[in-house]
This record gives structure tokens, sequence and C-alpha cells, in this order.
């Protein structure tokens, strides 16, 4: 029962993240929701383990914890890197 | 997860697209737990959070950010589409019910696989066991795939010496090489976290008979952890750390130790593959195949992504 | 005892999950990166941790808990560095944040959000 | 029952076509290297899904379960992952390569570049 709210939370989270990264105006929003998501992604998977019942299931939620930010590191680099001189920030979120 | 699908098809900043297939793999990922396959799903993980949206990025670096032109909405491939869903549609008509145990997929040998595992093999991940043992040859083949893939990389972009001058201005350390000097908070966080990544691959790695894990996902979890190292040390100290030799002889030697042990259970006089013949009872030398086995794959897979990586990053531009 | 036990990790979850909540509205609403950063903190900090928390009253001093307390040192670990590179390449790439006397963020209304410069 | 038992295949379907949709009506190389990453994970959601037993766990035997999912789709479905992203290492790698030959990814102007020639 306690599981099933959480999950339900989580979910509804995970929606609302994934709206900001689809709307975000800036690339920059896109990458705080994906960071956020990958978060809310450990919780869930942890949630979902009690709610199975086999909550020994917790090591694909320690290897997120773990190199999840390996992602955003690469993209601060990428940006770092790649847009030097080229390009302004404001008009990299455009759609 | 459909929406995020959506999404990318929209958008047209590659960037963000790249940003997109991040999170539809952080939700397949929490689809495949919900769906039981906690092995696949662990490895999603790795491969999604370490690998693959770097490598995209590495891509982008090399290419472009932005899709030209504003894709029109190209009626023809919609109306294929949805046909083509429609007649998807109407054939899973005749399909079994989702989580229907009588259906065709649980008759045949899944319940060989459930049941007498754990007495025949003795290792309780019937993941591992099924994947090592029972489907061993399949999984020779896919570690031969993904050596083949790194070659392949290897062959088209092994030696960066592109026609295409580079737009950015002269001095500008390019995405892969540059190291991240000034950033002291980058470079001691990744130093204390890089033993414990290497650490845990080590675990998923001998580990994976007991719960989810083994060699493909501790390969890919040793291959992110190299990958962080060069985002934050540069490819030349990278590459210093891990020769170029080595990273080849990594790729072969898993793939040979692979094909070695069945060379080995053929010599002492079992058939090829079939660990049993490897010790006096059958179950101790099914762990020692099994162990041996995904050691190779741990190698060929670590050695495949670190190499892939650095020939994307590793590029002169 | 277990109805303490349960009655705790009630509160720690629900707790949690109404953080989680807030963060990621507080993500929808707040009108650019830098606002929003500290949204996605509470989601990373006291959502994560006090869901964690209360997963962990309810495994009981098990491995289970050993690996949910690792998870959370490695999310309090991991995530302000992620949040520190993000805000950096943001702000040197250019992106200023909205402050409320600024001609642009005019339609914002005071926001508690620390004015970064 | 209709509705709920085949409704994973439908969104197996559903991802499907987008990614079908992605690489057939999109120019840029990269997108449609994507789109096959979609409709990749379509059919690994669908192997993984026929796979699921009403009622079963994770196909890790312990004591006191009786049900277990389908471990077989699991097994070919992990391989497939990585073996997936090694391709996808060899298409970025053609998109590379083909960029340095013709300095562009986009698909018509390639076909153009191809009828100049």
């Amino acid at each position: 029962m306690m599981f099933s709210v959480a999950a339900i939370a989580i979910l509804v989270n995970m929606g609302m993240v994934l709206a900001l990264a689809i709307k975000g105006p800036t690339v920059y929003d896109r990458i705080l929701a994906v960071n956020s998501f990958g978060t809310l992604t450990v919780l869930l998977i942890a949630v979902l383990g009690f709610l199975a019942g086999r909550p020994a299931f917790l090591d694909i939620a320690i290897v997120y914890a773990l190199i999840n930010f390996i992602t955003t590191i690469a993209i601060m680099k990428f940006f770092k890197y790649k847009f030097i001189g080229r390009r302004s920030g404001e008009d990299l979120g455009g759609l | 997860m459909a929406a995020a699908a959506v999404g990318m098809i929209r958008l047209r900043n590659l960037f963000a697209v790249v940003m997109l297939s991040g999170i539809f793999s952080l939700s397949a990922a929490a689809l495949y737990v919900v769906l039981d396959a906690v092995d696949v799903a662990f490895t999603e993980a790795a491969v999604g959070a370490g690998i693959s949206t770097v490598l995209m990025l590495g891509t982008l670096a090399l290419t472009t950010t932005e899709e030209a032109i504003k894709p029109q909405r190209n009626i023809g491939a919609l109306v294929v589409v949805f046909l083509t869903g429609a007649v998807l549609i109407y054939s899973t008509l005749d399909m079994p019910l989702y989580g229907d145990p009588t259906a065709p997929i649980h008759l045949h040998v899944a319940p060989r696989y459930i049941w007498d595992s754990g007495a025949e093999i003795g290792v309780p991940n019937i993941v591992t066991s099924v994947l090592a043992s029972y489907r061993g040859y399949d999984t020779l083949g896919e570690t031969t795939v993904i050596f083949t893939a790194a070659c392949v990389v290897m062959a088209l972009i092994g030696r960066g010496r592109s026609k295409v001058k580079h737009q950015l201005p002269e001095g500008a350390p390019s995405f892969g090489y540059a190291a991240l000097k000034p950033h002291s908070v980058m470079r001691v966080t990744s130093k204390l976290l890089l033993p414990l990544i290497f650490l845990y691959a080590l675990y998923v790695q001998f580990h994976g008979d007991f719960g989810p894990g083994g060699g493909f996902q501790a390969g890919v979890i040793f291959g992110a952890a190299f990958i962080l190292y060069t985002l934050i040390f540069g490819v030349d100290n990278t590459r210093i750390v891990i020769r170029g030799w080595f990273r080849r002889l990594m790729m072969s030697a898993g793939v040979l130790i692979y094909a070695g042990v069945g060379v080995a259970a053929l010599l002492m006089g079992g058939n090829y593959l079939g660990y049993s013949a490897l010790a006096h009872e059958a179950t101790h030398g099914q762990h020692l195949g099994i162990n041996l086995i995904e050691f190779g794959v741990g190698t060929t897979v670590a050695g495949a992504m670190i190499t892939i990586f650095l020939m994307f990053a590793g590029q002169d531009r | 005892m277990e109805i303490v036990l349960d009655v705790l990790s009630w509160i720690c979850i629900v707790a949690g999950s109404a953080f989680c909540l807030v963060g990621a509205f507080g993500m929808l609403r707040l009108p650019d990166v830098f606002a929003r950063m500290h949204a996605a903190g509470i989601i990373d900090t006291a959502g994560l941790a006090l869901v964690a928390v209360g997963l962990m009253f309810q495994a009981g001093l098990t491995l289970v808990t050993v690996k949910l307390f690792l998870i959370v040192m490695f999310i309090l670990y991991t995530s302000p560095v992620s949040t520190h590179a993000l805000a950096q390449s943001a702000l040197s790439m250019g992106v200023k944040p909205k402050l409320a006397d600024d001609a642009d963020g005019n339609e914002y209304k005071k926001e508690d959000e620390p004015s970064k410069t | 029952m209709e509705f709920p038992g085949l409704f994973n295949y439908w969104i197996v379907i559903v991802l499907m076509m987008s990614g079908f949709y992605m690489v057939i009506a999109h120019n840029n190389m990269i997108k449609k290297v994507v789109g096959l990453n979609i409709f990749q994970v379509s059919v690994f959601v669908f192997y993984i899904s026929m796979g699921k037993i009403e009622g079963g766990t994770a196909p890790i035997l312990e004591k006191g379960i009786e049900i277990y999912s389908n471990p077989l789709p699991h097994v070919l479905i992990l391989t497939a992952i990585v073996v997936g992203v090694a391709t996808t290492a060899v298409a970025m790698a053609l998109v590379v390569r083909i960029r340095d030959a013709y300095g562009t990814i986009e698909d018509d102007e390639i076909h153009a570049q191809e009828d100049d020639a």
C-alpha cells in the first residue's frame, strides 16, 4: 500500500519532469530534467523492488546512482569545448 | 515513454533529441523492472547511463547539432506508418494475453530452465545459467559480434584525418581531448568515485551468479568508468593508463577465453562449452565454466566499449 | 515496535513523495534554469533521502538497508557535482539568471531565489 | 479483459511506429540512428513483456517462490542491448565518415551532391 503510494507519486513526478524535458526552453532545462529523471528512476526502481517483495534488486539503482552523472559531465564538457566562439547560449534551445 | 519518443520525433535540435533518448532509456529500464527482467534492466541501466548518451554526444561533437531543414509533414511516410501500425495491431488480436501463464512461449523450454537449472547448473540466477550454459553458443556469438563491432569502428574512424576543416577556433581543444584542468570539483569528485565504480563493476562481475549482473553489465560499467576518467582527465591520459595494445588485447583475450573454455571442455572429454567436464562434480564444473566465460565476456565488452569511446573522443578536430 | 516502524516509514515515504512533487512542480513553474536547479535539488536531497529512509525502516537491518544507504550516499555525492557542472556551463555559455529587477524578468514576481550574479 | 490483455502489444506498436517514422521521414542521419534505437527498444519491450507471467517474479531462484517469469527472453535481450550499443557505435562511426566525405549528414543533400557529380 505504502509502496504503491510512493510509486504513483514518483510516476507523476516523472511525468512532470518529462514535460519539462520536452518543453524546456533552453538546453540546460533539458539537462536538468534528465538529471532529475535519473534520480527519480533510482527511487522508482527501489520502490518497485519493495513492491514486488524482492528488494534484493537494488543493484540496478546503485548503478544509476553511480554512473548517471557521467552523462552530465559529458554534456558540460561538450558545451565547454564544442561551442566556443561559435554560437551564444541563448539560441541553443530553439526547437 | 511514448511521450519521449514523440518528443524525439518533433525536436529539431539534435542535442535535445539526445537528452530525450537518455530519458527514454531510463524509463525503459524502469519498465523492465516492472516486467521482472532485472538483468535486462541492469544492462539497460549501465548502457543507457554510461555509454550510449556519451557516444551520441561524441558523434554530435564530430558532426553537427542541428537538423538542417525542418522536416515537413511527410504524408507518404505517415500513411505507411499508420498502415503498418494498423496491420500490426490487427495481428495482435491473436496474441496471448499479457501475463498469461499458458502462452506458448512459457510451455516449450522455459519450464526446464526454471525448474531444473538449479540442480543442473547450481547457480541461483536462472538468467546467468541460461546465458552462459544452456545457450552458451549464442553468447559466444554475441561476444564475437561486439568484438567485431569494435574492430569495425576502429577500421572506420581509427585514425583521425578528416578532409573537412574544423570550425573551432585555433587552440580550442576538441570534445574528447581536453582535460578539465581548472575544474577541481570534478577532478576530486571523480577521483573518489572511480575506485567505487571499479569495485562495483567487479562486484557485478563476480556476483552475477547470485543476483542480477554478469559479464555484459560489468564490462559496460567498467567501460563507463574509463569514459568518466577520459572525460575528466583527457584522452591522452587515458591512452597512457590503458595502452592501445592492451585495449586490443582485452578485446581479443575475452573472446579467446570464452572459446578456450569451450576447447578445454572438449579436451577434458565433454562437449564444446559443456562445462560439466571441467571438474569432478558437474555443478562445480558448471560454476567454474560460467565464471570463466563471464570473465571473458566482461573483458571483451569492457575493451570494446573503451576502444569505441576512445575512437570517438580521440578524433582530431 | 512493528507499528512504530510502519508509522515512521509511512511518514517518511509520504513526506518524501510530497517533497518530490514539490520539486517537480517547482521545476515546471520556476522561471529559469538557475531557479529550477533549486527545485531539482529538493528531489535529489529531501525527496530521495526521505523515501529511502522510509524504505530502510521497512527493510530492517539487512543488506538491503546497506544498499539503500549506499544509493543515498552516491546521489548526495554526485548530484551537487552535476548541478555545479550544469550551472557553471550554463553561466559560461552566457545564460543570465533572471533577476527580479531585470528588464526581461519583470513579469516574474519576486521569487525567493538567491540572486546569482 | 480484451483491453488490458493486449495493451502491452499496442504500446510496443506505437513505439515501433515512432521509430519507423523517424527512420523513413527524417533526412538527418543521427535522427535515423536514434529512430532505429527506438525501434530496437520496442522490440526489446515486446520480448520482455511476452516473458512476463501474472504473479511471477524475477527469475532468480529463491526459496518459497513458485512462479518465475520466463528467463529466456531476458537472456536474449540482455545480450541484444549490449550488441545494440555496439552496432549503434558502428552506425555512428559511419555517420562520422559520411560527414567527412560529404560535409553533411542530411540524406537529401548527399543525394544532391551525388547527382551533381
